[in-house]
This record gives structure tokens, C-alpha cells and sequence, in this order.
């Protein structure tokens, strides 16, 4: 399985479109700042990534879930600094020969993300 | 007695107003528990954290009984957020 | 819900990287038309479709799962006739307030697709 | 005697060589089992897939006690395969 990980203060572009040999299914998941934190009404927040670990621990869960689910490419992009409010903090792309393996891939990533991945929202900036 | 490198981030690095310590270490390795003790002694403001901060070491989630050798690069890791 | 459905015989572009006001998770899905059929090699597949039911099945199955699983928004393009190996013949974009219910949708759209939704791989051209 | 328009899709199509066959019905309607009837009496060919056919009527699946009427558009839906 291909992996890639990039972690970038810059705006997520577009994906490339172009799929991968045997590749029957592709999920894309775009996690998008909300307006809205704690009900207050935000303009952004800032993420902070401690990158060797974030990276180590992002390979050893795609690892430990593509034995259970098998998929072909695993393609992550988070940001860092600040993310305004309808600009995505968080890109996935998992290509798999079927969609089942896909989109399990996907949900289970982002839970073990959400627990494990040393990434923090580590503020919001009101408006 | 030598040294481990121990960097803070987020609620972590907030409430100690850095981002990282450096603690002594004996050759023969400490536990988290005495890690602590040290840290605390230096960032007694990090204290209301250790109830749900998990220590990392060299990029690996430290097991329980995991030890800190001199040389090591440890983080303290509040409750995680991405995505 | 504002859902979209689209029964094309062009190829699928790339989708428009907007987001509506409120989304916190955009999940996308491409069905890739792969290389092997029944163990032979083919060039692509051949899909027919029954567009005024598949349009009114697409809309009644998305409304039910829109009450267990609230998105934003829901587009569908699925496309008709001859599609190469390589290009995908369907593409869902869904947006949610949270990534739960955007991929609970997908996952059971795509279930529902595939035993109610009046869309057939007609036949396969080989190599 | 009104009519029912039949539309084929997919190997129904395949079976029966073309997309659709007008049946004849009565004002009152007719249930699943007597358009099957009177459409294998025009398209034979059609009987081994009677099984696993599912019956549309104005593009909602028709229910076990549904009735067709005249004017009505009826499919037959082969297993679909869609995605």
C-alpha cells in the first residue's frame, strides 16, 4: 500500500484525479472548518502537528487497518497555523479495489485520528 | 546523570509557557511517574494536565510500564484534536 | 436536503471544491470501472439506465437516510453507455455538519444503489 | 380493453429482443401474476427470468397486492447493478 502524508500551512488544492491500477472505489474526505466553536461565531482555527510523531502514528494505523480492510493508496494532507472558516483542515484519499474496504478505511482512520494523532485544534480565532 | 528532552504542545506547552524542558535522567532509565516529579518540580503549572496527558517517547505512545533513557526525546501529549 | 442527480453519457469532471455554509465534512465517492470482468480482460462496460425511476428511487432512498443520517447536501452522477476502464461511472458528493453522518450516507446509499436503483451493467466489451 | 405499456431493461431486453410490448388490461386493473401471463404469451422467451424480475409501475416498485391499470407504464427490472 502507498502512503503519503504531507502536513502544510498552505490551502489543500484539488486532488489529483488520475486512479490507480485496479482501483474500483475512491473516498475522499475533506474535514471543513465551521463557523462556529463553542457557540461562538469563529473566523478560523489553528492546528498544531508534532510532524515525526503525527506521521509515525498515521503509517502504523493505515498499517494496522489495511489488514483488515486492503486498499491501494492512502493519501493524507493536514494543515497546520491557522484555517479559516470553510477552508479544510483535513484531506483523505483511499483508493481500494472495492468500496467497502474504502470506506472502512475511512471511518475507521478518522476515529484513530481523532484519538491518537498528535494533532491539536490548539485555538480558535473569534471574529 | 544525563538528560531527557521533553517538548510540550498545545494545552501543554500553554500551560507551562514554553515548549519544551529538559529533565535529568539516570543511565538506568526513569519511569513516567518520576518524569513527572521532575517536570512538576520545574512547571508546577503543568500539574492540573497529568490526568489527561499521555506521554510520548521518541515518537511511540509510552506503555505503562515504558522507561526514558538520556537521550531520549519525550512529549507530553494533551487529548488530541485533528481532523 | 438539496439533492442533485445527474445521468450523463460524458465523462465525469472534477468536482466543484465549494463547500455550503455549515458542512464540516465533505465525503466523495468515484466507482472506477476496473480492467477485469468475470476473470476476462475488457476495455469498459456498458451501463444502461431506467432515469425517471432511478432519479425517483435516488430521491426516496436519500430521503430516508437523511433522517437517520442529516447531510447538507447530496450530489449523484452516474453516467450511461460505454465507460473506458479507468474513468469511474458514478460519483457521489456528500456534505454533512459531521463526518458520522456523511459516511453512514455514502456506505448505505451505496447499498441501497445497488439492490433498488434501476441501473445495470448491461455488458462488457473485451480487450 | 385498455393497454399497459411493458418497458424492458437489460437481459429483459436481451430476452425479449426489443424494449417494450404493450399488454392488454382491464379498466379494473390487473395484478402481477396475469401481466406475466399475458406478456409470455407475446414474448416466451422471456419465462426464465420471471424469477428474479421485479415489476415497476409509473417508476415505483410495484407492491405483492399491486395493480396495474390501463395507461399505466410498467418495467421489467432484471437484479440491477448499478455504482
Amino acid at each position: 500500500m502507498d502512503v503519503r502524508i504531507q502536513f502544510t500551512d498552505q490551502k489543500i488544492g484539488p486532488s489529483n484525479p488520475a486512479t490507480t491500477d485496479g482501483a474500483g472505489a475512491v473516498v475522499e474526505f475533506l474535514g471543513v472548518v465551521r463557523g462556529v466553536e463553542r457557540d461562538a461565531k469563529i473566523s478560523g482555527l489553528v492546528y498544531e502537528i508534532y510532524e515525526p510523531m503525527a506521521d509515525r502514528m498515521v503509517r502504523r494505523i493505515v498499517e494496522e487497518l489495511d489488514a483488515s480492510y486492503p486498499c491501494l493508496t492512502f493519501q493524507l494532507v493536514h494543515r497546520h497555523g491557522f484555517v479559516p472558516v470553510g477552508e479544510a483542515a483535513i484531506h483523505l484519499r483511499i483508493e481500494a479495489p472495492h468500496r467497502t474496504e474504502a470506506i472502512r478505511m475511512l471511518e475507521h482512520f478518522m476515529n484513530r485520528l481523532k484519538t491518537d494523532v498528535p494533532i491539536w485544534k490548539s485555538g480558535f480565532v473569534p471574529c | 546523570m544525563g538528560e531527557v528532552r521533553v517538548l510540550f504542545f498545545a494545552s501543554a506547552s500553554e500551560a507551562a509557557g514554553c515548549a519544551e524542558a529538559t529533565v535529568p535522567c539516570e543511565e538506568g532509565g526513569i519511569r513516567e511517574s518520576l518524569l513527572w516529579e521532575r517536570l512538576l518540580a520545574k512547571h508546577p503549572s503543568l500539574a492540573s494536565l497529568r490526568g489527561s496527558v499521555r506521554i510520548a517517547k521518541n515518537c511511540e505512545y509510552l506503555a505503562a510500564d515504558g522507561e526514558l533513557h538520556p537521550g531520549d526525546e519525550a512529549a507530553l501529549i494533551p487529548p488530541v484534536s485533528g481532523g
